[in-house]
């Protein structure tokens, strides 16, 4: 492993942050972390300091609670970060938009399409779609078609689950 | 951010005007149909005389649910739509959308099949660079240089036409390979292409590069830090323009690109001019790389055994590729079955230009033009 | 800038206006302000619309994909300047035709209208590629954003399909259109294929 | 009627003819050396090679709709298409073009043409204000501020001439060029000249006025139909009225190889220098990216200007000491 990945993990265990590292080959990134939103704010502050840069956020809709996926990379070596974080029971999230100014428009497009709110957020105005669609939603899932987080995690490779069939759709 | 008038040096007798404040500002809406908005992007300005005080981009005006579509439909009737999404490079995207079903489900590829995907992928670059320095120059004010970078340009399509059936929006690779094999023809074609297009790099240079006024337009203009690029997530020729060596190519390998000897060229300042100079060289690069994999190309299938529908793995699996724009990342969440859960497209024009608010503060409106210019904007891509 | 004063810059004037439009149904009932020429001749009508037909000079307006292709169509191999088209010109005021080139969505359309409403008649539009035509590939049932057809919007003259239509298709629509307009197709003496100079 | 005032009149036909015949010739002249510049056949179905392209042109803006809008200045929007294009006539009139063919011989008829054309100016600054465009207002903007600071240097290239030949009538600066054109004594002032000519007709790589990839069309965004042609037609006599006074002041005139009925013959000469110069106008417009606005003008204050009063300077002693 890099030295500097290791400074990274290192760096975020004592932030009290678990960190998962996974198959590359099978899912294109190193390291997952599931997050409490709370801890958001100062996850993407150490992804600064260690010179990470933010790939995308994006949010999942999913049973429970949205999540927001947030990617981070390494300019300097191959190094990708999945984090997830559910979003608070009021439907919001912080903002890391103050951190990585790159957030502000994925954020503003996730509140778009699935109306999460960045909590402190300077402008959190519709960005893709018209002002008149600002409750559209158009991401969000309808009941039927709606799976539990666990359904849409890797499962342990011994684990096979055949009922994942169900998940056609029209 | 008042750090613009020691950045540029051009302005360093001119003092910007963000720091007086005026009641004279007034706001000038540009787009969504501007010549130098490259289609449908909107900049809302604030202006102070012919100074930006703030540019608010309005984006939206291309959106076309590409996000949405790709929960609806499985991989064989999303891919036309990979095509569109960023219509200079549609093969990098296809690249990008086959990749993660490949990396999702271990499909193998056979050897052929990358070499023919990475040669068709650079030649797409290519003509996406080609396209960019056409239109750049055209919001300088240049009208010349887009003819005959488009000249050069239709060479390439030519080309691309006879294996992919398409000038501009492809749909060319499959799950397990591509869908149409090359021939010797197609190398011959290849081959011409690359010794024409290192010639036409000298009336290139001889038309702009050397040019007094494209020089002066560009140079130290829009200089991008890379602290800035990395607080925004900014990839591709713009971050390297700023001197960062990143390329998905090299970083995280992915296709047979180890087995090419290819450089990263990369710029020094950030400003536009760098920017012009490392897409000018990558072109060169790309023709290396199409040199050594024309001559490696091996024989066999040029499509692998894939069932006819896709079993997907519950989970999420992310590809990263290096468009003609930057990091293209797909992200998919799959809850099984054929049709992903979820497809996150990460776009790299979309981080690229969120730099411009930033950016061009205090800066000229011919200044934010030509800035805007060389960072080589889709916007249907920027919507999706 | 505060953020109040943030909420200035993003301005949406058109959508009720869009609203409205789109409630009031066909492209045929748009308020034509054109007060019509002081006379009517026969001949005079002749010759303009011969003139009309020979010089369309079309609106720089791309909105996607085709947007490229019609660039294609001006550069040098298919060289649009031949039937005197090449004159793009940046402001609706100056042009005589709108390609819409591209999908064109909600956010769009007011745009979209308003820039047909400041061109000075007599105008055409010519509807390029399928996303223009009927919405094309983003015609799904769940389509939340894309119209599915400019013709919704406005009056269509010449449609070319294709996704995208290649420059020649482009090409043959514009020479469409000096059929409508002029009633013969290309009024002047066509160049035969091997007359043409090589270059 | 008195013949006076007989040959007033046809001169007048005749001048406003050759201005539309100009800009019929110039417009194709453009469109086509542009083509080849960017190697493609350019006009070619419109006629014979695309001759009637312009005629074509001219009468589709003719029958177009003229569009005033709603908030702008109603007057002043329909008179700046006139204001432009009524003093760029007037030059024609003291242009000589051969020995006898000048309509009107004055003795300032130098300042007259300088006067004249300086009124384009003020044109665009009506239809740019009248506009109620922020686009049209900022090209105006650019326009006025260009205009006035190219003056100068233009001003200070002829009067390095006048400072030789003592004369502002045109037809003695061309007989003080009797054995050699003063393009050859005074090549720094041709080419201050040529640059601040192309800077006040806003030629590119000076057209900020217009930068189409920055302000659309600039000043004449809002124009359509005639009032935009109008424009049109002042830009081509502007260029005309500019290349003729090079001609005049820098290339001899009509001198040339004697033809018969030099008198009036000598107008072959004459305008082959004017449409070189003009060619040589269009083909940096289609080479040269635009410059940047603050870049033009320091162009012109820091390097145009001290170089044109050196020149006027040296000038000056050698007059005195020869």
């Amino acid at each position: 492993m890099h030295p500097a990945t290791e400074k990274l993990i290192s760096a975020l265990q004592e932030l009290s942050i678990q960190v998962d590292a996974c198959d590359y080959q099978q899912r294109g990134y190193h390291f997952e972390i599931d997050l409490e939103a709370d801890k958001l704010r100062s996850l993407a502050e150490c992804m600064l300091a260690q010179e990470m840069f933010l790939v995308f956020v994006g949010g999942l809709h999913v049973k429970p609670a949205i999540e927001i996926v947030y990617q981070f990379a390494s300019f300097e070596r191959a190094c990708r970060l999945v984090v997830r974080a559910a979003v608070k029971a009021d439907n919001s999230m912080p903002t890391i938009s103050d951190i990585y100014q790159g957030a502000n428009w994925h954020e503003r497009e996730t509140r778009d399409f699935y109306g999460v709110v960045f909590t402190d957020h300077p402008y959190l105005k519709p960005l893709i779609l018209a002002e008149e669609d600002v409750d559209l939603k158009p991401l969000l899932k309808k009941d039927e078609d709606l799976k539990e987080t666990s359904e849409v995690r890797w499962a342990a490779p011994v684990e096979e689950k055949p009922e994942a069939e169900k998940a056609e759709q029209g | 951010m008042g750090n613009l008038a020691e950045n540029n040096t051009l302005h360093a007798d001119l003092e910007p005007a963000i720091d007086i404040p005026s009641d004279n500002h007034y706001y000038l809406n540009m787009g969504p149909q501007h010549p130098s908005t490259h289609g449908v992007l909107r900049v809302l300005l604030e202006m102070d005389g012919e100074y930006v005080v703030e540019a608010q981009p309005v984006l939206g005006y291309g959106h076309r649910m590409q996000e949405k579509m790709g929960e609806l439909k499985n991989w064989r009737a999303f891919m036309p739509n990979t095509g569109r999404m960023d219509y200079a490079a549609a093969l990098q995207y296809n690249h990008g959308y086959v990749g993660l079903y490949e990396r999702l489900c271990g499909i193998e590829v056979p050897a052929r099949a990358e070499y023919i995907r990475v040669i068709t992928s650079e030649l797409n670059r290519i003509v996406s660079h080609h396209l960019w320095i056409g239109a750049m120059l055209l919001d300088m004010g240049a009208f010349t240089p887009i003819l005959y970078t488009f000249d050069d340009r239709e060479q390439v399509l030519d080309i691309l036409e006879d294996v992919t059936g398409s000038r501009l929006t492809y749909c060319y690779f499959r799950v397990g390979g591509v869908c149409k094999d090359i021939d010797d023809n197609f190398i011959e074609k290849t081959r011409a292409f690359i010794k024409r297009q290192r010639e036409r790099f000298d009336i290139y240079n001889d038309l702009v590069t050397g040019n007094i006024i494209f020089i002066k337009r560009t140079e130290g203009i829009g200089i991008i830090s890379p602290d800035m690029a990395r607080r925004y997530g900014v990839t591709g020729p713009v971050l390297r323009g700023s001197g960062i060596a990143y390329d998905v190519r090299k970083n995280e390998p992915y296709s047979v690109y180890p087995n090419f000897d290819f450089e990263i060229p990369v710029g020094q300042n950030g400003d536009s001019y760098d920017r012009y100079m490392v897409r000018l060289e990558e072109i060169e690069q790309s023709l290396r790389i199409i040199e050594q994999a024309l001559d490696q190309l091996p024989d066999g299938p040029f499509l692998g055994k894939v069932p006819k529908k896709l079993k997907m793995p519950t989970g999420d699996c992310s590809f990263a590729v290096e468009a003609a724009r930057g990091e293209l990342t797909y992200y998919l969440v799959s809850g099984g079955g054929d049709i992903p859960y979820r497809l996150k497209i990460r776009v790299p024009s979309y981080s690229n230009l969120s730099v411009l608010p930033e950016l061009c503060q205090g800066m000229l409106l011919s200044d934010l033009v030509a800035a805007m210019g060389s960072m080589d904007l889709v916007i249907p891509e920027i919507d999706r | 800038m505060g953020d109040q004063e943030r909420g200035k810059l993003n301005v949406h004037s058109y959508s009720a206006e869009l609203q409205a439009r789109l409630e009031r149904g066909a492209p045929g009932d748009f308020v034509v302000r054109d007060p019509g020429p002081l006379f009517k001749h026969k001949l005079a009508d002749d010759i303009f619309n011969l003139c009309r037909a020979n010089s369309l000079w079309p609106m720089t307006f791309g909105l996607a994909c085709c947007a490229i292709e019609m660039m294609s169509l001006g550069m040098a191999r298919f060289d649009i300047s031949r039937f005197g088209s090449e004159v793009f010109r940046p402001s609706p005021r100056q042009s005589d035709l709108m390609i819409v080139a591209g999908t064109v969505n909600k956010k769009m359309a007011s745009a979209v209208m308003t820039l047909y409403d400041q061109m000075p008649s007599p105008k055409w539009v010519i509807a390029m590629g399928n996303c223009a035509i009927s919405g094309g590939p983003f015609a799904v049932e769940e389509n939340y954003n894309v119209i599915e057809g400019v013709d919704k919007l406005i009056p269509v003259d010449v449609y070319v399909p294709g996704c995208p239509p290649r420059p020649e298709g482009l090409l043959e629509g514009i020479l469409k259109l000096q059929e409508k307009i002029s009633g013969v197709r290309h009024p002047f003496p066509q160049r035969k294929i091997s007359d043409a100079p090589s270059y | 009627m008195p013949p006076e005032l007989l040959r007033m009149i046809i001169a007048a036909v005749l001048v406003v003819a050759f201005v539309f015949l100009n800009a019929m010739i110039l417009g194709y002249m453009e469109r086509k050396v542009s083509a080849h510049i960017q190697r493609r056949p350019g006009l070619m179905e419109v006629g014979p090679h695309g001759v009637l392209q312009l005629l074509i042109d001219g009468f589709k803006l003719i029958g177009k709709q003229l569009v005033v809008p709603e908030a702008s200045n109603k007057f002043l929007f329909r008179l700046a298409p006139i204001l432009s294009f009524a003093p760029c006539v007037l030059p024609f009139v003291v242009i000589p073009f051969a020995q006898k063919l000048q309509i009107a011989s004055m003795d300032i008829s130098l300042i007259f043409i300088l006067a004249m054309t300086s009124i384009n100016v003020i044109a665009i600054l009506v239809a740019g204000w009248a506009s109620n465009n922020k686009y049209s207002l900022f090209g105006t903007f650019r326009s006025v501020a260009q205009a006035v600071s190219y003056e100068i240097p233009l001003l200070l290239s002829i009067l390095s001439i006048i400072l030789i030949t003592n004369t502002f009538s045109l037809q003695g600066i061309i007989a003080a060029q009797k054995y050699y054109w003063f393009i050859l004594i005074q090549p720094l002032a041709f080419i201050i000249y040529f640059i601040s000519g192309l800077a006040e007709t806003n030629r590119a790589p000076f057209d900020m006025p217009e930068a189409e990839s920055e302000l659309t069309a600039g000043f004449h965004t809002e124009y359509s139909g005639m009032g935009f042609s109008f424009f049109f037609l002042a830009e081509y006599a502007n260029m005309f009225t500019v290349c003729s006074i090079a001609t005049v002041l820098f290339l001899g005139g009509w001198k040339g190889i004697p033809l018969p009925l030099g008198d009036y013959t000598g107008i072959f000469w004459f305008m082959l220098k004017v449409y070189g110069l003009l060619f040589v106008m269009i083909w940096i417009r289609w080479t040269f990216p635009r410059v940047r606005f603050d870049q033009l003008m320091t162009f012109c204050w820091k390097y145009l200007i001290p170089f044109s009063l050196a020149n006027l300077l040296i000038t000056a002693v050698l007059v005195k000491l020869i």
